[in-house]
């Protein structure tokens, strides 16, 4: 993403649409942590209660969940400056 | 994003930004209802459907995993923001692209 | 959702949009419930006609998933309501 | 949401009401479409993609996997009709999130 | 879609908001294709390369989704005639 | 679709097409990472949820899949684009829904 083409009114403009996005972003992975979370830990409804097993699956779910995306990230950027570079951009 | 000027506190007419943010709310709100009906679908009820009615232990499963989906709601949004400003602020190093840009 | 903080013209609007959020809402648990019951009743393609026990499946999976959405909405107005309470709101 | 006045029935002007049902159309035909191609593909396509063409087999599936989701569309839309206004006029009495505000 | 309904501004506009659609639901479908065709394929990480297997299961998990594609698109087209002709449309 | 005049390219204003594309481009590879964190997940992560750390073996696994998924993401789009135009112009004759109307 190469901001040098935007003059400075633009900039002001772009960076406030990504913050807003890396918001709505955050939520959405949110979401989706809890729902991926809650499926692989919560498999007993004999009580309505989480149990320390779940609720330690649940911890160890999220913060694994966050490593990964955060390992990925790194290769992600990795991979796209290859790209970059490939195409002499 | 509206390139229009900021609508003023007025009394009576119609604030967008104050707009905005009540639709996102009940946005959020929708989202988080459909994903327990969804969630809760797929652990209480079988798919063999003999029939129309929900029995006691579908019923009985589907009240005990509406509450523990909020449980797990409230425990997954207090490691996120135990993980320090990165999380709460809305962009964990590697958690969206924008970190990798 | 306290409706006080908005006036009068607002309320009308904000009910405006929740009436157009309720009728997407809708179409799209319509679409999920045919996507739901065809994927759970329909397994034979030996015929392109809906057979007399699939037809059943439909109409129990679509009553079952109603009853379902249903019952899930009356207790996530009672967490909402807890959680309320529970800020002090 | 638009602030913008109403467009009037002009003839030669663009009517933003008129653009916008017409889009609404538009996505929902769209909507169907992906949802059957992915359904049926799941029900007819064996995932160990031997070769690229469609052999006799998918072929014959994908055209009875196609008219039986149209079947099932208009099952399921005469049951929720049935279902009585509630249902009908969008807000099954729980089905969504608005029902319980 | 009857277009009739349209004057020729309107239909100057829906026919460019239809070339914009086209090319959002080609970029989906695209993205949707990746995901699945990596899914079904690619499930040995013993290396990162992509071996002759795998790519190969890939183009014809690419060609068998586009034909499966055009043979729905055809087989929609007819049910949806048929719906209109049924509704006296 | 914004009816308001076409911004035009003025040094000082913000240039509403600049902006959009800019934005669009940004949500294609914030859905890309997202798909690739999906994907490399399950295909690397067991969901049994021992410890919160990494593995060696899921860390080594991680960085394999991405560079795999970049792989078939450029397979994919080669074979679309040899399709021919139809293809690549974005509307595959049953490929989407407009082409049946």
């Amino acid at each position: 993403m190469d901001f040098s083409q935007f003059n400075s009114a633009e900039q002001a403009h772009i960076s406030k649409v990504i913050e807003k996005k890396q918001m709505q972003d955050f939520m959405r992975m949110y979401s989706n942590l809890v729902d991926r979370c809650f499926n692989a830990c919560c498999n007993d409804f004999t009580s309505k209660a989480l149990g320390s097993k779940e609720e330690q699956c649940v911890l160890n779910c999220t913060d694994k969940f966050l490593k990964h995306s955060e390992r990925v990230g790194a290769r992600f950027a990795e991979q796209n400056a290859d790209m970059m570079n490939a195409q002499g951009q | 994003m509206s390139f229009l000027g900021r609508g003023g506190q007025s009394s009576s007419g119609v604030n967008p930004e104050k707009m905005e943010m009540a639709v996102e709310q009940l946005d959020m709100i929708t989202d988080v209802f459909n994903r327990i009906v969804s969630s809760c679908h797929a652990k209480c009820i079988s798919p063999r459907y003999a029939e129309g009615d929900l029995n006691k232990g579908e019923s009985v499963c589907i009240d005990r995993c509406v509450a523990k989906f909020f449980e797990v709601n409230k425990k997954v949004g207090e490691r996120l923001q135990s993980q320090g400003p990165g999380a709460a602020a809305g962009g964990i190093g590697g958690g969206s692209a924008f970190g990798s840009l």
